[in-house]
């Protein structure tokens, strides 16, 4: 599903953040990732989301070379992926129901379609009453609800998540995790990025991806 | 804390007009404001020189339909020569093509002479031709080497003659004016296309952090560039017919207050008169809407291309 | 030093988020502040720095009412006050370093009186090598953390902190409590918002506020 | 993601140029393409009013530095007309304030006169009077009366006079056209004020965060809004100069290359010439630059009042 040979990424001049990375992902698999701050798992995930193309190295995703993927691929390939950032990147103009429909939107759905599924998403996340406010009246908790369902609302084949619980209680973060583990049951290929060790006891078939040092390693989890 | 009002209050849970641009933000009002001034700058010069070509023309026509008859005393008593003038009167006002026909007083024949012949008592001794005044149908004007040929022949010492001189001059410094008038458009219309132009590709720009959001949820590129001329053929259109609109009615005034007389029907002429002058000044007016709309729809398309294309690259 | 009596807040029309908010923190005293996502906690802070003004009830802060306070006198009440946002607010256009010396800067002091105290805390929070980066190009952690030192640099004799930890491993969780802990030390009067219970269990001297319903509870605690 | 350079290669820990707002963003970048273009325009516009003007300055002055002194034939003979005319050109060339004197010949009589008495054989027979040119100096112009009186006296049968007639008429238009390059201009002086306000405050509001976040840190009012002054007089002043300085180099090369002579004259006039012509222009392009630099820098530092005010005043 996700392999990785030998990926490497600088950013400009600098350092190289992500040394000889190689791995592989199965379909319907289960990760976190994790690591110290500035280590290097947000370059790891835009590597995954086509967001930034490595320096060096193979990154294969559904079967496809994605360093060679002409960019008119890039829509198809995305409409595959849905993404939580860490800055949540909720477009202030929208709704918070329109943010979150936005990729049904952009795919060409009609909002008759698809409302009543994106409401009760917005339900389960505790947005139910936040529908029609504004990201920039939204709690940071509620922002990252926004982003999450937002990621999640197209049934993606794989689901990034960077610190997707940063912002919201333990209950709320167990809660949201039972929403990935429900998407991953269903067989979406989940990839966390997290500091939160509870979060990584919660689930405890994930495998557990670290990066340190640039280095990756990978405990051997079991699938579900 | 930010100032956007509270977001509550939004009827239903649908894409306002579809459109998944931000309505109006200040680089967007900035570029609409733009696009208003250079238009209505633009529609204001053009109209200008439509009026002052017009006044040329008028003045030019005016000029070309005069002509004067003169009728030498020779050595006649006072009251042939007064008989040879209504003759030549009577053969003018049988000419088809001959709006009026006015024979000039003694005093006006000696006030046009005076530059030339002094404010002398003599100029009443002096045997001065009399001079008649015609002027021409503008719309089918008499052909006057015909008429001269028929005077002559039928009149002593009578003869017609066209202000054939003063057409020329005037010609010359009409071609000036116009082109004067094209020079200036063309400046207004270059600082224009510039300003606009570059207004629309920063308000785009300011849109970058939407039009990336966009792509990262699965937009396809052919979609992002339809939002956004979307967007920018509305806002741009509806700007540049704001300014095109008061220029109009600027014009329109002139038309009703203008102190002058002149201004006032060649800004009627240009605006609901002649059907000719009016649909040149419309089309113009129309062409100015659609190229600055144009413009601004094409900076706008460019820029959102390279946005998309430069976009993750790299770092 | 901090006292609110009745406070209640509401934004425009909609229902009451903070009712009947009455408490009193000491000079030198250290609050953690908790609660659901939604609950208030930034709506808590945003009164205390002055960023907000109470729909009703009264607001003191050294000794004065911040409800009645002239606009002018804003700046010096802000140069006692420090404050980490739940979402940074860094100037994309200044380096990690000016941004963490903003407050200095704007007091009128000096780049040459301050730089070494800047990149020594810099270096503090693990950001001695991004002095010179902008905050587009930092990661989630890194941002957290110059947001954290610009709020401390000014000595600040309140230092108000919205989810200070929630992008940084555990390790340096700690290491950024102690240094409030030590700021809290030498006098100033520390209030962290966070859902990090972790956090919570490493400053068992603190007393904790819970923002439940719109309405706050208050654990005894004890000042160190 | 964003598309800003990697932050790293900058030397120093030290504010740059010590100015805390964004050196250069998109709608900066649009302000100061409004200043330039429209501060260009209204020095053009300035420019080519006083190029009107000075043209139609130059050919009054031309018809105004123009007399004739008329000789009547009375009953003279040929020869004695011509020692008349001898002595009236002996007369002029004394006088001061006179530059050149020229007979006119029969022929130049005769095509003066033809509008009026035709082309007919008959011209060569009457007794016209002969005319001489007068061109007075255009600094110290003689007293055209005087030399009327003078001229009465001395000789018999001639006389001089101005082309007074012409003046007035020539006066008319050129305060017509002088009041109709001061509509033009202020029309794109109201454009450009408009515009570069709104710029201005656009630009302004688009570091809205950038003043919220100053103002959370404890920057005073006057320290935000210095620093706003800083940014856009620099910025202001520096495009609206830029604008002139084209509209300027676009005069200059007229100057040297224009096809017609009297705008070749007329630019070098306006712009390096007659010392009062040229400080003119320049003070009227000082003043643009100054005026657009004014309202933009009003413009922002009421933007950031404003926003400074409403800041935090309810959610
Ligand atoms: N666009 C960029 N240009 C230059 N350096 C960058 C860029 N983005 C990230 N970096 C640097 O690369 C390193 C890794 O960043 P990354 O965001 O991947 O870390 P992270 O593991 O997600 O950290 P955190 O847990 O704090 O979010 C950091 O030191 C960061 O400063
Ligand atoms: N400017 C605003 N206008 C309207 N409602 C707002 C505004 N700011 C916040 N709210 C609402 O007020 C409630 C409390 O928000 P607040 O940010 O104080 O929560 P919080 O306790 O900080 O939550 P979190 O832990 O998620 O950050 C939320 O429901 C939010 O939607
Ligand atoms: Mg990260
Ligand atoms: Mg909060």
């Amino acid at each position: 599903m996700i392999r990785f040979e030998n990926v490497g990424v600088r950013y400009g001049n600098g350092p190289e953040i992500l040394r000889d990375i190689s791995f592989e992902l199965e379909e319907g698999g289960f990760a976190f990732l994790t690591g110290p701050s500035g280590a290097g798992k947000t370059t790891l995930l835009r590597l995954m989301y086509l967001g930034l193309r490595p320096t060096r190295g193979l990154i294969h995703m559904f079967g496809e070379d994605i360093a060679t993927l002409p960019r008119r691929r890039f829509p198809d390939m995305r409409r595959r992926i849905g993404v939580v950032f860490q800055d949540f990147r909720l477009l202030d103009h929208l709704t918070t129901f329109e943010n979150v429909a936005l990729p049904l939107f952009v795919d060409g759905k009609r909002p008759s379609e698809y409302a009543d599924d994106v409401m009760e998403l917005l339900s389960w996340v505790g947005l139910g009453d936040h529908a029609n406010a504004y990201p920039p009246v939204l709690s940071g908790g509620e922002k990252q609800r926004a982003a999450i369902a937002r990621a999640i609302v197209g049934k993606p084949r794989v689901l990034l998540a960077d610190e997707p619980t940063g912002n919201v209680d333990p209950a709320l973060a167990r809660r949201l995790l039972r929403l990935f583990v429900e998407l991953n049951r269903l067989g979406t290929t989940v990839v966390i990025a997290t500091h939160d060790h509870q979060l990584l006891n919660a689930a405890p078939q994930a495998r557990i991806m670290t990066i340190r040092d640039g280095r990756l390693t990978m405990t051997a989890g079991g699938t579900p | 804390m930010s100032a956007r009002p509270s977001g509550w209050g939004r009827a239903g849970p649908v894409f306002a007009g579809r459109n998944i641009l931000p309505r109006a933000h200040a680089p967007l009002r900035t570029f609409m404001v733009a696009m208003t001034v250079m238009c209505f700058l633009a529609a204001m010069a053009a109209g200008g020189m439509f009026m002052t070509w017009q006044a040329i023309d008028t003045w030019k026509a005016g000029v070309v339909s005069e002509a004067t008859a003169q009728i030498l005393p020779l050595d006649d008593s006072p009251e042939d020569v007064k008989k040879r003038v209504d003759e030549v009167v009577r053969l003018l006002r049988g000419t088809e093509g001959i709006r009026s026909v006015r024979v000039l007083s003694m005093k006006e024949n000696r006030d046009l002479l005076k530059p030339w012949l002094g404010q002398f008592g003599l100029l009443d001794d002096l045997p001065v031709p009399r001079l008649v005044a015609i002027t021409l149908d503008r719309k089918n004007p008499a052909n006057i080497e015909a008429l001269d040929g028929l005077i002559r022949v039928k009149v002593r010492g009578a003869r017609v003659d066209a202000h054939g001189h003063w057409v020329l001059q005037l010609s010359d410094m009409a071609r000036t004016a116009g082109w004067l008038g094209v020079a200036i458009l063309a400046g207004i219309a270059l600082a224009a296309a510039i300003l606009v132009a570059w207004a629309a590709r920063a308000a785009l720009e300011s849109n970058r952090e939407t039009i990336e959001v966009l792509h990262l949820v699965g937009a396809r590129d052919r979609f992002i560039a339809r939002q956004v001329e979307k967007r920018f053929l509305r806002a741009g259109f509806l700007s540049a017919l704001a300014g095109v609109v008061v220029a109009f009615l600027i014009f329109a005034l002139l038309a009703f207050i203008a102190p002058s007389e002149g201004i006032r029907e060649g800004a009627w002429n240009m605006l609901f008169g002649d059907r000719q002058l009016a649909l040149r000044t419309y089309v113009t007016w129309a062409v100015i809407v659609i190229a600055a709309t144009t413009i601004s729809l094409a900076s706008a398309r460019t820029a959102v291309i390279r946005i998309l294309q430069n976009m993750f690259r790299q770092g």
